[in-house]
């Protein structure tokens, strides 16, 4: 059950990994990239590192999205 | 994307994943642990092997700061070099101003809420030997108290906290100075006596008499080097993400850059 | 071998391959500097895979009490979770150096496209 | 065994590590005199203990192995210091004084020099860690702090539009070679369960380590695993066709970061390949691992041919020398490739030499440039009755890149030939594509010098000041002595092939080096 559950998310990483690399809005991008951080660290939990899913969900997901959404604040939002 | 960068991506795609999975073929099925790990796990806290323990209970720091804590050393300093791109490129004389017109009970609270987010990173860093945590994780919730701030309410509010930019490169320089002092003392312990001691030795060993001092007695302390270090890790990676959003928050003047914009 | 038991390090490799594509391929730095983290995350996950125990294992964190011969025969690797913390760690000091260099690249540019910044000769 | 000598490499690579945040608190306090003498204090040090350590290995004592944190191998990190390593982080720190004596005057029209000594202390450090470290998580991490640094040093004057686009282009490539490296840390980890290096050959080997246990996945994803990890060092060491970022980093660095960057991060890069695939790998002796040693042989030929044709055509100075270093890493990539004791003892030997004088003709360079305030060769003419001196230690570092005899690179140079001739079999026919490169090298740096001889006198905007000078004097004298030595670097680079291609006595230093219970 756990290890369907795991590969589920996993899947899904794979998907919005996809998405990330087609997408031409950047900003939609760094939304993604964040809800597949927080995919990873469940993942982690998942898997009984809850030292790696608080390290994840810290660094991994709230100050680097906030390190891609202020320096895109100073760059061009979308692709050419 | 025109229909030739498609091909050429599912296909650069298909080719390397078809690599990796032709390795992968050959590995064992997930789900056992290979015995190094389990070697850490048996040794980390066991009374009966003092000679090979860290004293920590918790096994991912006791690998972190003691087994294979030059490692560690040098990822803090990789982190260092991360605050150094965003101080050399964006660093300018700029002073941080008090803001005016936040009502008493605003002020209060946040500062309430701030010293609740700090005193709990601490608790993760300091309880890291017996609990999930540790000095980046502290650290990175120490700085998220900061950035909410600079984000939610204004960068004028940092000096309220007694915080500037050069205040906050002197912590982190302090946090620094700890964890090398730490690192550099056996060292100077083993060409003080003539005996052989290593970096960053943590407890006593057979082959190597150099030991911080374990204190199993108060319950939830112990680890020798490992909590004083991890402070030290906290106030540098706190400090560090704080001087980094500090800096990138800040506003555009006009005539900053001598260079045209083409 | 098996396919089903493998089903996570093939999802890895596709993610893997993914990012190194995007970071080859794009054009866009912002989009390589994405794909550059996300590959980080993706080996972190194969690191986590790698060190987890089926069945019913506890995190590497002793309980009060527990022999360590028992512990050892049912927690997870510790060692793999440790390579985690010092990737993300310096997954971050990447993405801080990258941001610097793609801001002042735009300041400099006006775009962040590399094929429209031809300034120097190959 | 003396304890000084012992902990000396230790040392010198902690107070690299001091000195980066040392400049910072120094800095802050007081003003940047004070950050220059701080900095070559420490500088000095540390090139005083890497010397120490060079004299133990030597002459005092056997190679020996550093347990970090007093763990023997597999649970710790073993700094194994030997005749293969120690005399490489003695040139790593020769160079770092000299072009330390050399930035006092060449960046003092720039601001934020405490940031400048910050990285290039770390970069230092790194570089120690990364030709002594045994474990290949270890590298992973060294190789970051390098290659950071050296990203955030190359647009170290960031008002310049191309140096920052040659930073991004660099780092760029540069990280996507480092996280690739970081995917294989992560497939031998599963497939070994360990991280050190002596431990993985051991156990190709057949061993069974009482703490790692045996191998646990087919070894037939080997060659894979390998064919990324050469991918990912021959984009760090610019080998072609990964060579794209080198001419634009090099060449737009401040010259003395040049140095450094072209002198010594590229070749230490292709010396770990080499302990890698050598100690790690066991590239001679296991069946089915020579993958590696022959990439680095075809690459290695390709890029020496290419480095040396596209010297022909450029007019700028730094991109004509950033381009003789890719020739000559190709040069170094074929004698590793080679596989035979010849072969690895010859592209040590050139690791050597062509980092001095690598470092010592981009330092004339810089020095040039700000003469002259033009990168253009064609500006160069005339220069020579102008700064006779500058100009004949040019021409000597010259001479000793195109191998004249008796200067140092000349017995590299003949050392490599005669191992590619010895080699017997098919690999006598990388003779061709060497000696194309050498000639078509000698070439392009020949004609650079009628440049500087030709021409009438001319106005120069500044003259070199002395601690300039003395620092090209030291690596030039450094050339021509090591040139009049041949048996002494000769004898020095069977020694270190010796230690490198001896897969059993690495295996026994590192996986014997604690000997308890006794």
């Amino acid at each position: 059950m756990m290890e369907l559950i795991v590969n589920l998310l996993l899947a899904s990483c794979v998907m919005l990994t996809a998405a990330i690399v087609y997408t031409k809005d950047l900003l939609l991008a760094v939304v993604l990239s964040g809800a597949e951080g927080v995919m990873v660290a469940v993942i982690f939990y998942l898997l009984l590192a809850p030292d790696i899913a608080l390290v994840q969900v810290a660094a991994g997901v709230g100050i680097s999205t906030a390190f891609f959404i202020v320096g895109l604040r100073k760059l061009r939002r979308h692709e050419e | 994307m025109s229909l030739k960068d498609s091909i050429i991506g599912i296909s650069f795609v298909a080719l390397m994943t078809a690599i990796l999975i032709y390795a992968f073929l050959g590995y064992p099925e997930v789900g056992f642990v290979r015995p190094l790990g389990e070697f850490y796990l048996y040794n980390t806290f066991n009374f009966n092997e003092q000679g090979w323990w860290s004293a920590s209970p918790n096994a991912v720091t006791g690998v972190l700061w003691d087994y294979r804590g030059y490692d560690t050393l040098y990822e803090t300093m990789v982190f260092y070099v991360g605050i150094v791109a965003i101080a050399l490129f964006f660093e300018k004389e700029s002073s941080l101003r008090r803001t005016s017109g936040m009502t008493v009970i605003v002020r209060a609270t946040t500062k309430l809420v701030f010293v609740f987010i700090l005193t709990s990173a601490m608790a993760i860093t300091i309880f890291s030997v017996k609990t999930p945590g540790g000095g980046f994780q502290g650290g990175s919730i120490m700085a998220i108290a900061y950035i909410a701030i600079i984000i939610a309410l204004s960068r004028g509010f940092l000096p309220e906290l007694r915080m500037d930019l050069s205040k906050a490169h002197l912590i982190k320089i302090f946090g620094l100075i700890l964890i090398f002092s730490l690192t550099v003392i056996p060292v100077a312990y083993s060409l003080a006596s003539g005996t052989v001691a290593y970096a960053l030795q943590n407890q006593p060993k057979p082959w190597s008499e150099f030991g911080y001092p374990t204190f199993l007695g108060l319950y939830s302390l112990s680890g020798g080097m490992v909590i004083p270090i991890q402070v030290g890790e906290l106030v540098h990676v706190g400090m560090g993400f704080t001087i980094m959003f500090l800096i990138l928050t800040e506003r555009e003047g006009k005539k900053e850059l001598g260079g045209k914009r083409s | 071998m098996n396919i089903a038991g493998q089903l996570p390090y093939i999802l890895i490799a596709m993610m893997a391959s993914l990012c190194i594509y995007a970071i080859l391929f794009k054009s866009n730095l912002f989009k390589k500097m994405l794909a550059i983290f996300l590959l980080t995350d993706a080996v972190n996950l194969l690191y986590i895979v790698q060190g987890y125990r089926s069945g019913n294992s506890i995190p590497p964190i002793i309980p009060p009490g527990m022999d360590p011969s028992e512990f050892a025969s049912l927690a997870v690797d510790p060692l793999a979770h440790y390579f985690v913390v010092t990737a993300v760690v310096i997954g971050l000091a990447e993405v801080a150096t990258l941001t610097a260099l793609t801001i002042y690249t735009y300041r400099h540019y006006g775009t962040i496209e590399t094929r429209k910044i031809k300034e120097l000769r190959g | 065994m003396n304890v000084l000598f012992f902990q000396a490499p230790i040392l010198a690579m902690l107070l690299a590590l001091m000195g980066s945040f040392g400049c910072i608190i120094v800095g802050l306090f007081s003003g940047r005199r004070a950050v220059e003498w701080f900095t070559g204090i420490l500088t000095a040090v540390s090139l005083v203990l890497s010397a120490l350590a060079v004299v133990n290995v030597f002459f005092l004592d056997e190679p020996y192995v550093y347990m970090m944190g007093g763990w023997p191998p597999p649970v710790g990190i073993p700094y194994v210091i030997d005749r293969y390593s120690a005399p490489l982080a003695l040139v790593v720190s020769a160079i770092f004084f000299a072009t330390m004596v050399y930035s006092v005057r060449y960046i003092e029209r720039d601001r934020d020099v405490k940031w400048y000594y910050s990285l290039r202390f770390l970069m230092q450090a790194g570089m120690y860690g990364l030709l002594f470290s045994g474990d290949m998580f270890h590298i992973f991490v060294m190789l970051e702090l390098m290659g950071l640094s050296a990203i955030l040093l190359v647009p170290f004057r960031k008002e310049v539009k191309a140096s920052v686009e040659a930073g991004i282009k660099y780092g760029i490539y540069d990280i996507l070679a480092i996280s690739i490296y970081y995917l294989c840390t992560a497939m031998i980890f599963g497939m070994f369960g360990t991280m050190t290096v002596a431990e993985i050959a051991a156990k190709l080997g057949g061993y069974v380590s009482p703490f790692s246990g045996g191998i646990f996945a087919n070894t037939a994803a080997l060659p894979v695993i390998i064919a990324l990890i050469v991918w990912s060092f021959t984009i760090g060491s610019a080998v072609v066709p990964q060579h794209f970022w080198l001419p634009d980093a090099h060449s737009m660095a401040p010259s003395s970061i040049s140095a450094i960057l072209s002198g010594l991060l590229v070749q230490v890069n292709i010396a770990v390949l080499a302990r890698i695939l050598f100690d790690g790998f066991a590239a001679g002796s296991y069946p089915g691992n020579e993958i590696g040693l022959h990439a680095l042989l075809i690459l290695g030929a390709i890029s020496s041919v290419i480095g040396a044709a596209f010297m022909l055509v450029q007019s700028d100075i730094k991109r004509l020398i950033a381009y003789s270093t890719i020739a000559n890493l190709g040069l170094i990539a074929m004698g590793f490739g080679l596989g035979t004791i010849q072969g690895a003892s010859a592209s040590y030997l050139h690791i050597i030499n062509h980092a001095f004088v690598k470092a010592a003709l981009f330092m004339i360079a810089g020095v040039f440039i700000h003469a002259t305030g033009s990168r253009e060769i064609s500006s160069l003419k005339g220069i020579s009755k102008v700064l006779p001196g500058t100009s004949l230690l040019y021409t000597i570092g010259t001479l000793a890149a195109i191998g004249f005899p008796p200067l140092s690179m000349f017995w590299s140079k003949l050392l490599l030939l005669f191992s590619v001739l010895s080699a017997g079999g098919s690999y006598q026919y990388v003779v061709v594509p060497m000696a194309l490169t050498i000639v078509l090298e000698s070439i392009a740096q020949i004609r650079l010098l009628a440049v500087i001889y030709s021409g009438e006198k001319r106005s120069v905007n500044c003259r070199p000041s002395y601690p300039v000078i003395a620092s090209v004097g030291m690596m030039i004298g450094i050339i021509v002595i090591t040139g009049l030595m041949p048996s002494l670097l000769f004898e020095l680079g069977g020694l270190a092939a010796s230690d490198l291609l001896n897969i059993d006595s690495y295996i026994d230093l590192v996986l014997k080096s604690l000997n308890y219970p006794p």
